[in-house]
């Protein structure tokens, strides 16, 4: 295993692996969202991203508000409460503050795409998609996507072809991970496994480092093996306003008071400025927040009973040492 | 409407379940008359039990501790869903059109629109996968157009016929709209179809909540009424904060202050 | 969740779910192999299967040897010591017990006919297989299997077509279970996990039969969801003289015994006498190992750290209940 | 053999190991040189560190408790093999021929074979897939025909254009071969080149040892014999008990009681 430890601060991580331009993988589907690592992209004023999500909420909407993104490959982007995500719905109907291409699919569709960006597949044929706005081909409806449409040589039927999606970047926060990059996550995982995997540098975020021996007493549920992660950043409390399973919920009003927030232009940048141009790191923001808020969004403890995987150090039956 | 569309769920059915609406009916179903069925989420989730709390989507974090499967949207919308082992899926919409298409994206042209909404999250896959897709919405007659602006969620397409040349499978597509004025079917070509209205709504004032000329079945008659019973444990049991009957989901009118 | 519970024991799961004829998913990738539910089968005398295994081991062995097995769908098939899987060799090259159609892949190739079976996918396009035997395009091998060639429509390279597999019924033996069939394993899980979901009907053979709150306080680890899942069997040392992660090492001797006792036919017949047909059930079958040589296949307790998935019970800052 | 193999692998580098002889050779490669390789094998496991004991065969129940990944075969095969993420892989092999192509399917016609082996598990896999394939055996003249009967695993097929005609990608291929005689590697046109032999084993033994005339790189010279460090490091750590080493590991030739 690469002995490199890959442990450094956020600014290093952005600065050293995203780059203007880059297609760029956010992790966390709902849950587990990169919102540090998003502030930082921010804060260092990359351009011209293309962020690539399955499930876009506030996040994307900060970046799309805060002129970082130029392109987005997603299936719905919205405030989770649920109501509107006013960047968003400005950047598409009103190009502010710029113009932001649009390239959408149904999440099973966006699914099978990132597993063969994942594993290099050619493509993949599904019943998934046929005849609505996404299949362009058949709804004129001026959908800009990568699929395509063809005769199944098996049965002759109409099958809609998915093509690998790559990124150069993927981030996402998890629960822990030792200092190789050996992560792991529980909880809702959605198409995360493969959107990581379909990335040339992963950069992982993680409530906890842990030794690694706490990965190898249950790797099964590693996420990411080390040798595919490039950094790894102990950022605490990283996915806030979102939630991470067994470390803190959802934070409810933070999203009803984004959505208040944001409704122009004008009051975003306000928001902005608060919350992300003027807190230097994560510590600073969870300073606004609080302790006693932070504490409060603390779930009650609700434990998954060890296993064992059985320790086997000689050959039964055979002479072994 | 939860109550109406509840009823339509046959106990021991795989559902899959959508944001809004569908996650109160499914378990208000569960509750009630199908304790057996089983709730699958896009997200990777299949329930195991209601929830501690009633989840405000199916991202809810609450769902991580109410599940026998957490794992990935294959689990789900790939293996169960497209794999064809779901009954049922149940959606909301912004808007629903004649042939049981369903608009989540936006109003006017795609490429240069004039409202724009989320997206389709796995609806498109709902619709596109299910043999049987009941769709829920509060009625107003702007959420039903002849025909939708853009086709987030395929039903009928422009009939039963257009949705088999698209390649959809013929076992699939929409079953039933349930709306705040009544319950809609579909018929052979795959046209919208009063079928029963709310005690409280007239035939006229449903057809005039639709913007086209709609279909009326000859055995239409009024809904039952929600049963004390039915009222009784969506209120008590299933959704106690009463966080999807009253305006506090949206957290909309009230002062937020971080 | 179906609350039908689904205990009986083995020879009515056998009796109620295999049918000849049947094409049949067996799980495990080398460890967790379903060695009582093959034993049932041979002694049911079910006939004409059609038997789909990823990594063929002796299991399999003792199926072709006992003749109840007319097609087999793998990509390798070997006593693992490794050694020579002798009634698989005679069933190929003398017809003994009888003619075995072989449909072969290589192992990925392979997992992607299951991954597409359990999606219910039209097909999945590769890049391996090219080339080699298993591509009967080029290379006009004989080989039989269900592989296409053609040319992308994305880049025109040529690619091979990989069609679903799907099967009647899938038997595996995992780490526990709870009565309404949501089981749970861990350890090396190669295909299972689409090979299950690619079965109409799911049979799953249990260490443990532990309530359904065990499995929801850990629910990442659940391999298939109940409701899939048609019978469930508690069934201990299920998988000797297989590996089970966490319960039992694999018998090595066994294998070398199994090796030297299958090399004729009529050696074959004598050690299916008497671990098989002479036996009424597993008890019978652990009784002829014996309690010492079960306990010396104990490995070390080697457990995983608790995780929290975090209970929640309001919404945090919205007035509830 | 082992010695010669392991010296090709650098560290760092990640690798798909396949059963037999690539297991000892890659943790030799670990405790040695290249502590900072990352091992995977076909069922769905990177390792963490050597095991506890020496794997019999990649899917060793031992493996369960020294990995960083316990996944699936997409985790391995998939992500790391297809997805381009692999330097390279090792394998064992029945026969190997002129071009790199190797069997462990049958001796003679596939529809009806004199004799049938195994067949092939990841093996296929890794030869169409890794950037760079090693292929380790023992040398015994009837593994080395012209041409095989059955390409399990192909290497260049009839030469290193017909491989890319066949549709892998250009960028792998085989890589060498190591046997207990010497090291071979492959010209442009994808053809076996004996590139250097055993201490103790002559250019005349190894032609001999090819049922084809064995091209002879020019350069061709002695393997350097096994330091004492690398023959400690294999008997003391990676395989003290002599599993690899002797009959042993068969259990052949030994009374087996059960």
């Amino acid at each position: 295993m690469s002995k490199d430890k890959k442990l450094m601060p956020m600014s290093e991580a952005i600065d050293r692996y995203v780059a203007d331009g880059d297609v760029l993988y956010l992790g966390g589907f709902i849950q587990q969202e990169p919102f540090a690592a998003g502030h930082e992209i921010i804060r260092q004023g990359k351009k011209d991203l293309t962020v690539s999500k399955c499930a876009a909420l506030i996040l994307v909407d900060q970046l799309i508000g805060a002129g970082v993104v130029s392109r987005l490959i997603t299936t719905f982007t919205w405030n989770p409460l649920p109501t509107t995500a006013h960047c968003f719905v400005r950047a598409v109907t009103k190009q502010i503050p710029g113009e932001v291409e649009i390239e959408e699919y149904s999440i099973l569709a966006l699914n099978l795409a990132y597993f063969a960006g994942a594993l290099d597949l050619p493509y993949v044929a599904t019943k998934t998609i046929l005849g609505s706005g996404f299949d362009g081909e058949q709804t004129d409806s001026g959908v800009k996507n990568r699929l395509r449409f063809e005769t199944s040589p098996f049965n002759g039927e109409r099958v809609c072809l998915v093509p690998p999606i790559k990124h150069d970047v993927g981030i996402m926060q998890v629960q822990r991970c030792d200092p190789f990059g050996n992560a792991q996550a529980w909880g809702m995982l959605g198409e995360v496994r493969y959107g990581l995997q379909s990335c040339d540098k992963v950069i992982i975020c993680a409530e906890e480092i842990v030794d690694t021996d706490v990965v190898m007493r249950d790797p099964n549920r590693t996420l990411v093996p080390g040798f595919r992660v490039s950094a790894v950043v102990e950022e605490p409390w990283g996915s806030h306003p979102g939630p991470m399973a067994g470390y803190y919920d959802m934070d409810w009003p933070y999203h009803a008071y984004y959505e208040k927030e944001t409704r122009t232009e004008g009051v975003f940048q306000e928001f902005m400025k608060k919350w992300v141009y003027h807190t230097r790191d994560r510590k600073d923001y969870l300073g606004l927040l609080g302790q006693e808020r932070l504490e409060a969004l603390r779930p009650e403890n609700f434990e998954s009973d060890p296993v064992s995987y059985g320790k086997l150090t000689s050959h039964f039956g055979v002479p072994y040492a | 409407m939860i109550v109406s569309a509840a009823r339509l769920i046959e106990d021991k059915s795989v559902l899959m379940v959508g944001t809004q609406w569908p996650i109160i009916v499914s378990l208000l179903a569960m509750s009630l008359h199908a304790p057996g069925i089983t709730i699958c989420y896009e997200g990777g989730a299949v329930l195991g039990k209601v929830p501690d709390r009633i989840p405000f989507f199916t991202g809810d974090p609450v769902v991580n501790s109410s599940s026998v499967l957490m794992g990935n949207s294959f689990d789900t919308l790939g293996m169960v869903l497209h794999g064809g082992r779901a009954d049922m899926a149940l959606l909301s919409g912004a808007s629903v059109d004649r042939y049981g298409n369903i608009n989540t994206t936006c109003v006017g042209d795609y490429t240069s629109p004039k409202i724009r909404f989320g997206g389709s999250g796995g609806a498109c896959d709902f619709g596109s996968l299910a043999p049987r897709t009941i769709i829920i919405l509060e009625h107003d007659k702007r959420r039903f157009p002849e025909e939708v602006d853009f086709i987030t969620t395929p039903g009928y397409l422009k009939g039963k016929d257009d949705r088999i040349r698209s390649g959809l499978r013929a076992s699939t597509g929409p079953y039933a709209v349930v709306t705040t004025l009544g319950l809609f079917r579909f018929d052979e070509k795959g046209e919208m179809v009063l079928r029963a209205h709310n005690p409280t709504a007239s035939v006229r004032e449903v057809k005039e909540g639709v913007q086209w000329d709609l279909k009326v079945h000859k055995d239409v008659g009024p809904l039952d009424p929600p049963s004390e019973e039915e009222l009784r444990v969506l209120r008590e049991q299933v959704d106690p904060g009463g966080m999807y009957l009253r305006e506090a989901r949206l957290l909309k009118g009230r002062e937020v202050v971080i």
